[in-house]
């Protein structure tokens, strides 16, 4: 009696949780494209992100839904925001401007995966989806993600450093500044004019 | 070995020019000139060194290129392709002198370019590879591009895109049937195909040499082609060049597809009637001397193409006699034409005539060359043209007949090219600047001429000396099963089909 | 398991990922373009964490986290570019980037 | 402690990737202490010397000739076809970096120039190695990211700027296809590795099929075939000359090189759906890009459209499906980005030459004026018509074998049409170089241009590379056959 | 024997090389000799053959030699190769001696000219042709040497070339008989399909097995052969070129438009009789055709003006004349008359040829009278060529032309018409022949006579005059070869070639000459009676009958009838060909395909817009399409 009062408690609970985080996150997910401020948008997408990691802890994945919080929603977005800082947050209004019917286009189109995917899904969904697998209680903790970095994956890791590597370079040579470029490159053309 | 001197001494020789300090015409030209003269001799080598009586390849090499798909550096001579290499060497040599006589700009890459125009166009001949001929077949058309494109007149961009454009789509689609061809037959060497009863690889056969000959009405880049090349290209292109398209489909296309071709003989005879006759009246219309020559050949090679679809002794016999008579008139006629631009700067009747007085040299062979080309009995055309609507008639008596209305138009355009650039009132641009043919140009035609009228005298030396003395059955049993096609003139009582 | 059904999450994440899509493909300003693309990218995300919990096995997880260092590196990348895009005065809306056309 | 078996590491196998990034972390970091002088002879000749390592290290690999295997838990492979590919690629970086000597803009990032570059060229080669789906998409963008950077890297110039963020948008919307595809292929089969998603896939797999066309999808985005290459004539006329040369020979071969690899190994039992896929993608490959090119007037526009019409034919070999169609691909893209680099590197030199853009009508005289130059062109663009003698004829006949063992004589058709039609615009660059009067030649901006060694070296190679590999076709074929030949093709 | 008929062969050509090699090395006058010369090889050679023929048996006289093959395809072959017989030498002879005899005379005749080297090597290039046509083994070579003249005679009639209207006719002459030659080779194609082989052995032995009387291949080829010898004979309804010829030096209109090209048509009649004869219907067309063209002929040079024109439609009514003795089967009777013919028409043009050169080359007969006192000599030698044309004995023409009235009246079927029709002929042809004469001869000199006939121009050299004098011999005694009744010279000659098909009973042979020289008598006198005399009956008659008159004048309107015809039509043809189907479709579709491909190019190139969105766009759009086929083939 008590367990199955205790799993139906924890199913419902399970079921509120999943759907208010499900409402937020697409809700969130609208806003983000809504909104005419990035500023806002950027917000949003915090929000977002942070039901996102509700949802991944609905599905036993905890180490993944830390990680969102901490590298997504604290670094990256952080990021973001300081961007719209810099740039004062200019904004557009979400459906204005030309090309009306490439928006129209657009949104047909995404309705037109979104709807397609969900049908391939739900066919499929009585045949191998119906029953996920058993798991136990390692899985998705930091311990079962740190093995998994360290033996099979461990190459995928080498990689996510180099790939973060990239990015840190590009960033910099994108976002450094234009007169120091300036500087260098009248410093460079003085040079090679004393060479020649 | 010997075919393989051939067919890359020029190509070597365009190579070593380009990368030479000859800047002038003169180095270049000379240059240029030497290399197809040793071609020359190299060819009367093969000429000398050749055994007649059978049908068989001959100074063979082959050597692997392409492993992979069965495709392999494979050349070798045919009684008859010696006679079309021959005709491309004395061609070539002919349009190089004319443009050492004339002079021509930048004369290194020219004499570069026809050098390796002389290579490619030998390699076609040569090649027993069905892909080696098609990287020869296309080799050709570089050149050919520069030239036109470089050298030509003043409307030559149009005139080089189209033609371009024009054989390249058909080459494209040749190069489609090669591949399905050869994948099935399981082999690229053309001596060991197979026969395919596939029309639509046929049609990719011909899709490429009824634009290259042209048969009609594929023969949409001629006129501008032949109009603004500088006239030994030009010279080349009617003479030569297109003679490559009939030699395809003499060594490919007519003993692979014995079935497409008895299916489709009938329209494809119908267009080359109409292409003939079409030729010829538009010939006869034309404002200008290039123009007269530029149908006239669009007539003739519809002409070549009757006589091999004919498909008997007489109509390929007849085919072969006259790529070559009409390959030598033809480069003849258009050197004629540039000697004629060259001094009044135009082609144009209106412009012209009255040009036989006071310039005899020029007239005799102009009109030598004239009638040669009109075929009057007893010429070397004449032997060509006879056979062929002979080997035709016993198709079908349309066909000969048609041809013979064609005889009448040829006379037609011919005399009318003659007598308004020679005859009647002196043109326009015919002062007393305009001489004689000096001694240089004589020596650039008058051979030509003199192996026309030899011809004249003695068709049968390359009748007698092609495919071992038996034409269709050569050509037709060149794999294990004989062609069903029409038999060659019996000695009595057959009914003429249909 | 308790609650929705893997199925369940893969049609969220369906959704969200065409809710990304549209916003790349309305909107004129590239921070929200970027900010777009990251939602897509999440979408991807919540589909391989979905089916890792399916499987029962971590290697979604893992790519999930892969892909978050991705994310991080474009928008890295695009955030640098639009910086130096306003350095050079040049218009914020992608509407305008209309010099390479034709 | 727990105890974690990390996966034996082959680190001959693994030469390639650490030669090169060992190499672009030299370049970056010692340029930053190195003054301006003296930055950009250091970063060449340590991007030769790093370059010609790894190629050398390939080569060495490839001459091993060892049976496939897997590193890393298998998650990256080492077989021919991967050394083959870095072969390539490793040389296609080499002559772009050769190209880029005399690069004129950009005095500041010469560190980061060099270094994004060879770890671009790193990516690609890891990327064609990757075994599973997470390799496969990280070794994606780790060559994207480098790329889009280096589209950008002139950031005085707005058209690069403008290039670089249509590339980072499209190609991120692209990536999260491709990742959003993964993810279902993943979802369907609960595997990462290819051969372990080819053994799990059942039949009628709703959500595999959907994943695999959201994957190709985002291949044929990178690929840029139609339609899905819009991005690639904007991309290719804005980025630096040099990326551009580098971009469009070297993306080609990594991104095809997995696509047959990727295919075939993981989806032989949906081969009937991403063969007649990819035929279809080619045939609008071919009819686009050759039709649009005939409206440009920008080489480099010209030339991008061209390399869309070139995806379709190198869709065709593996539209295939067959072994022959795997040797037409390896062989194709020899002179294929032989040629694509070296008429890129000739655009670069009239550039640096007239010091603007290079439409068709600034390429006037140029054949006449730098003989080389004039005969690399005019030899490229008649060889990517198809005539020979450039290994693009062979490669085109060979691309046409493979279809013709499958039997879609319709597309090779849909191929020589339309080869056809793009003589027309190919012609027109010939045309200008060598056919123009005399009085529209351009005339080089403040007289002859410096020397430019390096970059003859560069075209001179890229002309050697298309020529030989035509008279060499058959020892280039033997290497092939055994790169390609375990793949397990579906037809 | 052989060799001295290929010596006379290849003597002419090789003249024509040694004068074209020679070029300014000799004299314009050493080229005449040598053209000349060359063919009096010919004609020596040919004497040698005949000799050598006299020698033997009637029945063994044909001989054929090759050389070399000439062409060959599979089992057909053709040679290079001649055949001597009682026919080709006799035509030989002709050929080759009155040829001679006009080279001679155009030596002094072409004097001055300019171009006369040129002119010399056309003319024995002409004998060469013609002698490779008579002496040919078979009927390629036939037609080789049938081509070879035309392509003569098209030289030679434009070598003025500064004459619109001779270019014009050297044209004309040439493209008619390429009509010709292309029925000649329609029936050389038939034959060579049904018998095998062209030389004249087996086609002759051969045919008569192969080919039913009377057949459709029988007939096609016996029209084709016709075809072709109407065109060269310039009989109806293709004569027209043959006036129009006269616009060449006179000379060759004396040797080419009257001796020997012109009669070629008769003598491939004869040669290939065995092929007519298994089409008698066609046998009978030639000789209807030729009596239609003797009174066509006969009528229009009643009112002709120049002198020439007059005497080349003579020449077609005369070659009528040999058209209906072949058409009859009478073979001999019309190589007889070919060889009469050759000797006083030759003369005839020669004599106006110096009157033409004596008047500063006046033409017309109307500026022409009294010329008989001024050129007394000429006077003469015209009125012996007159008298032989309109057959008053006992001069040649007398002779030949009963033996074909004879040999009309032996024939069953159309004999009788034929005759009457021939009568008629005579009987006109005495009129034009003696209107020439008296209007040019006598009467008062006119102005112009006055104007340019100088006393101290004589009437020629003797260059020109012995040749002159020799045919004026020949004219007069050359017709007592064959007497009628008497003795058969030429027939028995030719008859083992081609045998007669009926022969004349001698009261034929008594009856026609004796209507037919009343006839010219009586021409004569009603010529005297119109221009003998200065009545103005010409006048009246021709107000009297203006219809006729004109279209007389106008030749039948052949020419503007042929001009509507062919001539414009096959303008216009080209000319729609061009404007309609070569320019708009052939060329212009190229052109509009390009076009629009190309605009089709910058249309797709639009798409392209710019626009990131756009292209992402696509992106999805691709993706969703993608997604909905493999979901719904799955």
């Amino acid at each position: 009696m008590q367990p199955v009062l205790a799993t139906l408690a924890g199913e419902i609970i399970v079921w509120v949780v999943w759907v208010a985080a499900g409402v937020v996150l697409l809700a969130s997910g609208l806003a983000v494209i809504l909104f005419s401020n990035p500023f806002f948008s950027a917000l949003s997408l915090i929000l977002n992100l942070g039901s996102l990691a509700i949802l991944y802890l609905l599905i036993s994945s905890e180490f993944v839904a830390a990680a969102q919080i901490l590298v997504y929603a604290g670094a990256v977005m952080v990021m973001f925001l300081f961007v719209i800082g810099y740039l004062g947050g200019r904004a557009d209004a979400p459906w204005a401007g030309t090309h009306r019917v490439g928006k129209v286009a657009a949104v047909i189109a995404a309705i037109a995966i979104a709807v397609e995917v969900v049908v391939a899904v739900g066919i499929d969904a009585g045949g191998q989806l119906s029953s996920s697998a058993q798991i136990t209680e390692a899985f998705g903790s930091p311990r079962q993600i740190g093995e998994l970095f360290l033996s099979d994956h461990l190459l995928a890791f080498e990689v996510t450093s180099i790939i973060l590597f990239i990015g840190a370079i590009g960033g910099a040579v994108l976002g450094s500044s234009a007169r120091r470029r300036d500087r260098a490159a009248a410093a460079t053309d003085e040079q090679e004019q004393a060479a020649a | 070995m010997l075919t393989t001197v051939l067919v890359f001494l020029p190509l070597a020789a365009a190579l070593l020019l380009w990368a030479s300090p000859f800047r002038t015409t003169r180095q270049a030209g000379a240059f240029a000139l030497l290399v197809a003269a040793a071609e020359l001799v190299l060819w009367i080598v093969a000429v000398a060194d050749f055994d007649y009586g059978i049908a068989g390849l001959q100074h063979a090499t082959s050597a692997v290129w392409f492993g992979d798909l069965g495709v392999s550096y494979k050349v070798g001579l045919y009684d008859y392709s010696l006679w079309l290499i021959g005709l491309t060497v004395v061609g070539s040599l002919a349009a190089i002198g004319y443009a050492v006589y004339a002079g021509r700009e930048r004369a290194r890459a020219y004499f570069g370019l026809m050098l390796f125009l002389l290579g490619a166009t030998v390699g076609v001949f040569a090649a027993q590879d069905l892909l080696l001929f098609y990287v020869f077949f296309e080799a050709m058309l570089i050149p050919l591009y520069v030239l036109l494109g470089v050298w030509g007149g003043a409307n030559r961009q149009g005139a080089t895109i189209k033609f371009l454009i024009y054989t390249v789509a058909g080459s494209l689609l040749m190069l489609v049937a090669i591949v399905a061809y050869g994948l099935e037959a399981d082999t690229f060497d053309l001596t060991q195909m197979r026969e395919s009863g596939s029309t639509w690889i046929f049609l990719g056969f011909l899709a490429a040499f009824a634009v290259k000959a042209p048969l009609w009405p594929f023969h949409g880049w001629l006129p501008d082609a032949y109009r603004q090349a500088p006239p030994e290209v030009a010279a080349l292109l009617s003479g030569v060049i297109s003679k490559t398209a009939a030699y395809g489909l003499l060594r490919i296309a007519l003993p692979s597809f014995p079935e497409p071709i008895a299916d489709l003989r009938t329209p494809i005879l119908v267009l080359a009637s109409i292409g003939l006759v079409y030729g010829s009246l538009l010939a006869f219309r034309q404002p200008d001397f290039r123009g007269v020559v530029a149908y006239s050949s669009l007539g003739q090679m519809n002409l070549i193409m009757l006589g091999l679809f004919a498909f008997n002794d007489s109509g390929i016999n007849g085919a072969l006699v006259q790529m070559v008579n009409h390959g030598l008139v033809s480069t003849a006629l258009f050197l004629m034409a540039g000697f004629v631009e060259l001094r009044t700067g135009t082609g144009e009747f209106r412009l012209l005539g009255g040009m036989a007085r006071g310039r005899p040299v020029f007239a005799t062979m102009l009109i030598a060359l004239g009638v040669i080309a009109l075929a009057v009995p007893g010429s070397g055309v004449f032997a060509g043209e006879f056979l062929i609507l002979n080997g035709v008639f016993s198709v079908g008596w349309g066909y000969a007949v048609v041809g013979a209305i064609a005889i009448v138009l040829a006379a037609m355009y011919m005399l009318r090219a003659i007598s308004a650039t020679l005859h009647v009132d002196v043109g326009g641009r015919v002062d007393e600047k305009v001489k004689d043919l000096r001694l240089p140009e004589v020596a650039v035609v008058l051979p030509l001429l003199g192996i026309l009228l030899l011809l004249s005298f003695w068709p049968a030396g390359i009748t007698d000396n092609s495919f071992g003395g038996e034409p269709a059955a050569s050509v037709g049993d060149r794999f294990e099963a004989p062609v069903a096609a029409d038999q060659p003139p019996a000695p009595a009582g057959t009914e003429a089909a249909k | 398991m308790t609650g929705p059904g893997i199925v369940a999450y893969v049609v969220l994440s369906v959704f969200l990922f065409s809710i990304g899509a549209v916003g790349v493909l309305v909107r004129r300003s590239p921070l929200i373009v970027l900010l777009a693309l990251e939602i897509m990218l999440n979408a991807g995300n919540l589909a391989l964490i979905a089916f890792s919990r399916h499987w029962g096995n971590g290697d979604g997880q893992i790519f999930a986290l892969a892909v978050m260092v991705v994310a991080a590196a474009e928008a890295v990348v695009g955030l640098g570019l639009i910086v130096a895009m306003s350095r050079r005065r040049v218009a914020l809306d992608v509407d305008k980037l209309t010099t390479l056309r034709g | 402690m727990i105890a974690i078996t990390t996966p034996s590491i082959d680190w001959a196998g693994l030469s390639p990737y650490l030669i090169t990034l060992f190499g672009a972390a030299v370049v970056l970091l010692v340029c930053v202490f190195l003054p301006f002088a003296a930055r950009r002879p250091f970063a060449i000749g340590a991007s030769l010397l790093t370059l010609v390592g790894a190629a050398a290290s390939s080569i060495t690999l490839l001459a091993l000739d060892r049976d496939p295997s897997g590193m890393i838990s298998d998650t990256i492979r080492r077989d021919d076809l991967t050394h083959f590919a870095q072969v390539i690629l490793f040389v296609t970086a080499i002559v772009a970096v050769l190209v880029s000597v005399r690069e004129r803009a950009d005095k500041e990032h010469v560190g980061e120039f060099y270094g994004l570059l060879i770890v671009a060229v790193s990516g690609m080669a890891f990327f064609t190695a990757s075994n599973s789906l997470m390799t496969l998409f990280l070794g994606l963008e780790w060559f994207s990211i480098a790329l889009y950077v280096l589209s950008a890297i002139q950031t005085d110039r707005v058209k690069s700027l403008e290039a670089g963020l249509k590339y980072l948008v499209v190609g991120s919307f692209g990536s999260a296809v491709l990742l959003f595809g993964l993810a279902f292929v993943y979802g369907a089969t609960g595997s990462l590795q290819f051969t372990e998603i080819a053994a799990a896939a059942n039949e009628n797999g709703l959500l595999l099929a959907a994943g695999l066309a959201m994957i190709l999808v985002g291949l044929a985005f990178k690929v840029s075939a139609a339609p899905f290459h819009q991005w690639t004539p904007d991309v290719y006329e804005g980025a630096p000359t040099t990326v551009t040369a580098f971009m469009a020979a070297a993306t080609k071969i990594a991104a095809f090189v997995l696509t047959l690899r990727f295919l075939t190994t993981a989806f032989p039992d949906e081969s009937e759906l991403w063969t007649i896929t990819l035929g279809v993608l080619a045939t609008i490959s071919l009819a686009w890009g050759n039709l649009a090119a005939l409206a440009q007037k920008n080489v480099k526009r010209i030339l991008a459209y061209s390399s869309v019409s070139h995806a379709g034919f190198l869709l065709m070999p593996i539209a295939a499906g067959n072994e022959i169609g795997g040797k037409a691909l390896l062989y194709y893209l020899i002179p294929y980005g032989a040629m694509s680099l070296g008429s890129f590197a000739i655009v670069a030199a009239r550039e640096r030459e007239l010091n603007r853009e290079v439409g068709v009508d600034e390429m006037a005289g140029l054949g006449w004026e730098r003989p080389l130059h004039g005969i690399a062109m005019a030899t490229f663009m008649l060889g990517f018509i198809g005539l020979p003698p450039t290994g693009l004829f062979l490669g085109k006949f060979y691309a046409f074998s493979a279809l013709y063992d499958r039997g879609w004589v319709w597309l090779m058709v849909i191929g020589a049409v339309f080869t056809a039609v793009s003589a027309y615009y190919y012609l027109g660059i010939v045309r200008s170089m060598y056919m123009r009067a005399s009085e529209l030649v351009a005339v080089p901006a403040g007289g002859s241009p410096p020397q430019d060694r390096a970059l003859t070296l560069a075209i001179a190679a890229s002309l050697v590379i298309a020529v030989g590999s035509f008279f060499g076709v058959d020892p280039i074929v033997d290497v092939i056959k055994d790169a390609v030949a375990f793949l397990p093709y579906p037809y | 024997m052989i060799t001295a008929s290929w010596v006379a062969l290849f003597a002419p050509a090789v003249g024509v090389l040694l004068i074209a090699l020679a070029r300014d090395l000799i004299s314009k006058k050493q080229a005449g000799y040598i053209a000349a010369t060359s063919v009096l090889v010919s004609f020596g050679s040919s004497l040698c053959a005949l000799i050598n023929l006299l020698g033997e048996d009637p029945e063994e006289r044909s001989h054929s030699s090759s050389i070399w093959t000439w062409l060959s395809a599979g089992s057909f072959k053709v040679d290079l190769q001649i055949m001597v017989d009682p026919l080709s030498v006799l035509m030989m002879l002709i050929v080759s001696g009155v040829g001679f005899l006009i080279l001679s005379y155009a030596v002094g005749y072409m004097h001055g000219d300019g171009e006369e080297r040129r002119y010399h090597a056309y003319k024995a290039l002409f004998v060469f042709s013609m002698l490779l046509l008579v002496q040919s083994g078979n009927l390629l070579l036939l037609l080789a040497g049938w081509g070879m003249v035309g392509l003569s005679s098209y030289l030679l009639i434009n070598f003025w070339h500064q004459r619109a209207s001779a270019v014009h006719a050297g044209k004309k002459a040439f493209i008619m008989n390429a009509f010709g030659d292309a029925t000649f080779a329609i029936a050389i194609f038939l034959l060579a399909q049904r018998v095998g082989a062209l030389d004249f052995g087996t086609v002759f032995s051969q045919a008569p097995e192969v080919i039913d009387k009377s057949s459709v291949a029988a007939v096609v080829i016996a029209l084709g052969l016709l075809g072709a010898a109407v065109a060269k004979s310039a009989q109806v309804p293709l004569h027209t070129w043959l006036p129009d010829a006269m616009e060449g030096p006179t000379p060759v209109s004396a040797l080419i438009h009257a001796a020997t090209m012109v009669t070629a048509g008769v003598y491939m009649v004869a040669r290939t009789h065995v092929l007519f004869e298994l089409a008698p219907a066609i046998l009978h067309l030639a000789a209807v055709l030729g009596a239609i063209t003797l009174l066509m002929a006969g009528f229009i040079a009643l009112v002709q003006t120049d002198i020439k024109r007059v005497i080349a439609y003579s020449t077609m009514s005369q070659i009528g004349y040999m058209f209906v003795a072949v058409g009859l089967g009478a073979y001999g009777a019309g190589m007889f008359h070919l060889m009469t013919h050759a000797f006083f028409k030759a003369l005839l043009f020669m004599a106006a040829g110096i009157v033409i050169h004596a008047l500063a080359g006046e033409q017309d007969i109307r500026k022409m009278g009294g010329l008989g006192k001024r050129l007394p000599l000429t006077f003469r030698i015209f009125v012996i060529g007159s008298l032989a044309l309109a057959g008053i004995p006992p001069l040649a023409g007398f002779f030949s032309k009963d033996l074909i009235l004879a040999h009309a009246l032996a024939e069953g079927v159309i004999g009788p018409i034929l005759w009457v029709c021939a009568l008629v002929g005579a009987f006109l042809t005495a009129i034009y022949t003696f209107r020439l004469l008296f209007v040019v001869f006598f009467g008062k000199p006119s102005e112009h006579v006055e104007g340019h006939l100088h006393k101290e121009r004589f009437e020629g050299p003797f260059a020109m005059m012995w040749p002159v004098g020799i045919l004026t011999v020949l004219a007069v005694v050359g017709g007592l070869i064959e007497i009628p009744g008497a003795w058969h010279g030429i027939s028995n000659w030719v008859e083992p070639v081609a045998a007669p098909l009926q022969e004349p009973e001698v009261w034929m042979e008594v009856l026609s000459p004796i209507v037919a020289v009343a006839l010219a008598v009586l021409g004569a006198g009603i010529a005297w009676r119109l221009w003998g005399t200065q009545s103005d009956t010409p006048a009246r008659l021709r107000e009297r009958l203006p219809q006729v008159a004109t279209a007389l004048e106008h030749k039948l309107y052949w020419d503007e009838a042929y001009d509507r015809v062919f001539s414009v039509p096959a303008q216009q043809t080209a000319l729609f060909l061009r404007r309609a189907i070569e320019g708009p479709i052939v060329l212009g579709s190229v052109g509009e395909l390009g076009r629009s491909v190309r605009a089709l190019g910058g249309r797709i190139a639009r798409v392209q817009s710019g626009l990131l969105r756009s292209y992402a766009l696509a992106l999805a759009a691709g993706l969703a399409v993608i997604i909905v086929v493999f979901i719904s083939v799955r």
